[in-house]
């Protein structure tokens, strides 16, 4: 179980230009952090990087467990780490049901994960309907019910709420309170404040 | 001796050898044009840089006095 | 790659090198030449032996091109040298070139041998298929519009490529034994004249040198090219 | 609501659950469409038809080149679906979810290897043997012509999807795939058309077929780590 991330002087390049460098970092278990800066300054590059989809050009990313010993990357990320992106990563062509499945079978859900899900974002009405009838909010919900459907300890988020309506930012927010509790660490990128107590690291400057 | 009467043949040794010379000078010629115009870039850009540092050298000498 | 790991030792390295090999293929080819045309002519081929001189060095080193590209792809993909994609990029073009040269000689070789322009026999058939990896390998490259992508799937298929040789290779000559089983000596392949030798392996050696002056000197360029790019960006930074 | 009780140890769904899980993801989605095999299998007859159109409908002409001319239709046709394989993942986001499993990179490439063989491989190696006992094929023929586009069908398989890894991401990916994929198919062609020719000169046609099989026992060890890096490279 993750307990602490910690990111030593890390580095990420795109073509020409410097993202970020040096980056030192240190995010412990119920701390959710919030990334800002303009468009491009290497939010969704960060948020990859600790995913283990993108490599860093220099700088190292850590998991740790509650008693600090490291944690082996490539298991820490296929059981401990959701990542959120942009697109929903959804195949239009199926229905709800088929796709919710699939995310919690595919990342390893819990006794009634896909339930909990379901309940959590409110798709049980929209279980029989293809992916493609369903309006980007309820995408992005479908999207979220990993969250709930698979417990893992951190959350990497790119501006999760963009295509949620008010009712649903909220139940979101009470998710992400949650998941903090419930020792959980948070790290997204946003534009507009998050309405939870977040530490917020400004990329920027950094660039 | 050099034998330079292909005879018959000439239809064919000729073209061979012809293309090969000229793909091989074509290669050649690529490679260094290229690397000519590449030694020149970099150059002019050196030498703007150490320019631009040494008035900036001399602007922060000037300052001390 | 092999230590030159750095580009300013391998340029340090390569900066003297480079001219030298430039000079020594220019020689060899002009010897190599002049042998192949002072060599007498051969009692069953006649004159068209001289066409040897220029195919068989073209094959070999198109392959020995490829295997410089697999080689190189191997460092850019385990070590991650940007030197090293350098390389694998430098070698396609001669390699290319020098495949496609042999096909074309070697057509017109055949031609008066056997009366045919293609022959579908194992050995052109091979240097075909080679040239298709070159074909698959710049096309890749060509398509990627991201350079360090394009650079790294590149790597993957020069490796592949490297990997997959051997084994189309081995394929082609036992679908030349299942369709020509009575295999006729193919030209220049054992019985060369020992008079020839000379000619031949002047030849041989000059398109070795020759790739590598092409090579080295390209990847030079690339080297320089890069510290451009990074140059300008730097100033647009800063202006 | 309810509260939902968060329990924190999800049950993994192990190496067979997620294995099975992808796989039938991705049979669901290359037979999605009610398509299924009937694509690949119509491509199949349609090339198969337009031969002795092309050349005559003279077996004599037809007969000799029979077992040749599937094996060309059967590469050709495997070649077809290979683009869906990784593009739309990686446009619609999933790759990024496939990574993050419990199974690594190299898994999934050959789970969905595994998948274009059986939505697409099998159907044709199946239409296979039709199709060129059509063209003049000695139908005594026909169970080997079978079980050799079986083979080779994974060979096509698993090299295709190397292929459309590696071509992920570029521009006109469909036919980048075949001018990278087609020199790499060469050994499996020649072995499966070789095993026709031989059997049907009377020699035995086992060695030809385990060619066959050596070759894509080597494709499935070059297509796991080489597909895998190609996506990762592509993914970032």
């Amino acid at each position: 179980m993750i307990h602490t991330l910690t990111l030593a002087d890390l580095t990420v390049i795109r073509g020409e230009r410097r993202l970020f460098k040096g980056l030192n970092l240190e995010l412990k278990a119920g701390q959710a952090l919030a990334l800002t800066g303009a468009n491009g300054a290497g939010k969704t590059s960060l948020l990859r990087a600790i995913a283990g989809l993108l490599r860093p050009d220099a700088g190292t990313i850590a998991f740790r467990d509650g008693d600090g010993n490291l944690l082996d990357e490539r298991t820490a990320r296929g059981r401990e780490v959701h990542f959120l992106g942009h697109q929903d990563a959804l195949k239009t062509g199926r229905t709800t049901r088929e796709e919710l499945g699939f995310q919690c079978d595919w990342l390893g859900h819990t006794q009634h994960g896909f339930d909990h899900a379901a309940e959590a974002f409110g798709l049980q009405p929209l279980l029989d309907l293809e992916v493609r009838r369903l309006s980007a909010g309820q995408r992005r919900r479908l999207a979220m019910g990993r969250l709930i459907g698979s417990p893992r300890a951190l959350w990497l988020l790119d501006e999760p709420m963009a295509p949620l309506d008010v009712r649903w930012r909220e139940a979101f927010a009470d998710q992400m309170r949650r998941h903090l509790d419930a020792d959980g660490l948070i790290v997204a990128a946003v534009h507009d404040p998050l309405p939870i107590p977040v530490r917020t690291l400004d990329l920027g400057g950094l660039g | 001796m050099l034998d330079l009467d292909m005879g018959r043949y000439a239809l064919f040794v000729w073209p061979a050898w012809g293309a090969s010379a000229l793909v091989l000078i074509a290669l050649a010629a690529r490679a260094l044009i290229a690397s000519r115009r590449w030694k020149r870039e970099l150059k002019h850009l050196t030498d703007a840089d150490e320019a631009a540092r040494s008035q900036a050298a001399q602007r922060a000498a000037g300052q001390e006095q | 790659m092999f230590g030159l790991s750095n580009p300013q030792r391998f340029m340090a390295f390569t900066g003297p090198l480079t001219p030298i090999l430039w000079g020594l293929a220019v020689v060899l080819l002009a010897v190599g030449s002049w042998l192949s045309f002072t060599v007498p002519a051969d009692y069953q081929q006649g004159e068209t032996v001289r066409i040897m001189f220029v195919h068989v060095p073209a094959a070999v080193w198109g392959l020995g091109a490829y295997a410089a590209l697999g080689v190189s792809s191997f460092f850019a993909l385990v070590f991650r040298h940007a030197l090293a994609d350098a390389a694998a990029r430098a070698a396609a073009l001669p390699g290319a070139a020098f495949t496609a040269l042999a096909l074309f000689t070697g057509s017109l070789w055949g031609k008066p041998m056997w009366g045919t322009w293609w022959v579908w026999d194992a050995r052109l058939t091979s240097v075909l298929v080679l040239f298709l990896f070159y074909l698959g390998y710049m096309a890749l490259r060509a398509s990627i519009d991201d350079e360090q992508k394009g650079a790294r799937a590149a790597a993957v298929l020069g490796l592949v490529g490297l990997i997959n040789l051997p084994i189309v290779k081995f394929s082609v000559d036992w679908w030349n034994t299942l369709h020509q089983p009575a295999s006729f000596l193919t030209p220049g392949s054992s019985g060369l004249d020992p008079v020839y030798l000379p000619p031949f392996l002047t030849m041989l050696a000059a398109y070795g040198v020759l790739f590598l002056a092409l090579w080295l000197t390209a990847i030079r360029t690339e080297v320089r090219r890069r510290r451009v790019v990074t140059l300008r960006a730097r100033q647009a930074l800063e202006a | 609501m309810s509260r939902p009780s968060v329990q924190r140890e999800p049950r993994p769904p192990g190496l067979r659950g997620a294995t099975r899980v992808l796989l039938e993801r991705e049979l669901d989605l290359a037979w999605s469409g009610g398509g299924g095999p009937l694509l690949a299998c119509g491509f199949f007859v349609c090339l198969t038809a337009v031969l002795p159109l092309a050349v005559g409908g003279d077996f004599r002409t037809l007969g000799p080149v029979a077992g040749g001319v599937a094996w060309l239709a059967l590469a050709l046709a495997s070649l077809l679906s290979l683009e869906r394989l990784f593009e739309r993942d990686l446009e619609d986001g999933a790759l990024d979810l496939l990574a993050l499993g419990h199974l690594p990179m190299e898994a999934v490439v050959m789970i969905k290897a595994l998948a274009q063989w059986i939505a697409v491989g099998v159907p044709l190696g199946l239409t296979a043997p039709i199709a060129a006992m059509a063209l003049g094929l000695p139908p005594g023929l026909a169970p080997l012509t079978a079980l050799s586009a079986l083979i080779g069908g994974a060979g096509f398989a698993l090299t295709g999807t190397l292929g459309a890894a590696l071509a992920l991401g570029a521009r006109r990916g469909g036919l980048l795939i075949a001018v990278v994929v087609l020199p790499l198919f060469i050994p499996p062609v020649v072995f499966g058309a070789g095993a026709l020719e031989r059997a049907s000169s009377g020699q035995s046609p086992v060695p030809a077929l385990a060619f066959l099989g050596a070759y894509v026992l080597f494709a499935a060890v070059i297509t796991a780590f080489a597909s895998a890096a190609a996506v990762r490279n592509a993914q970032e």
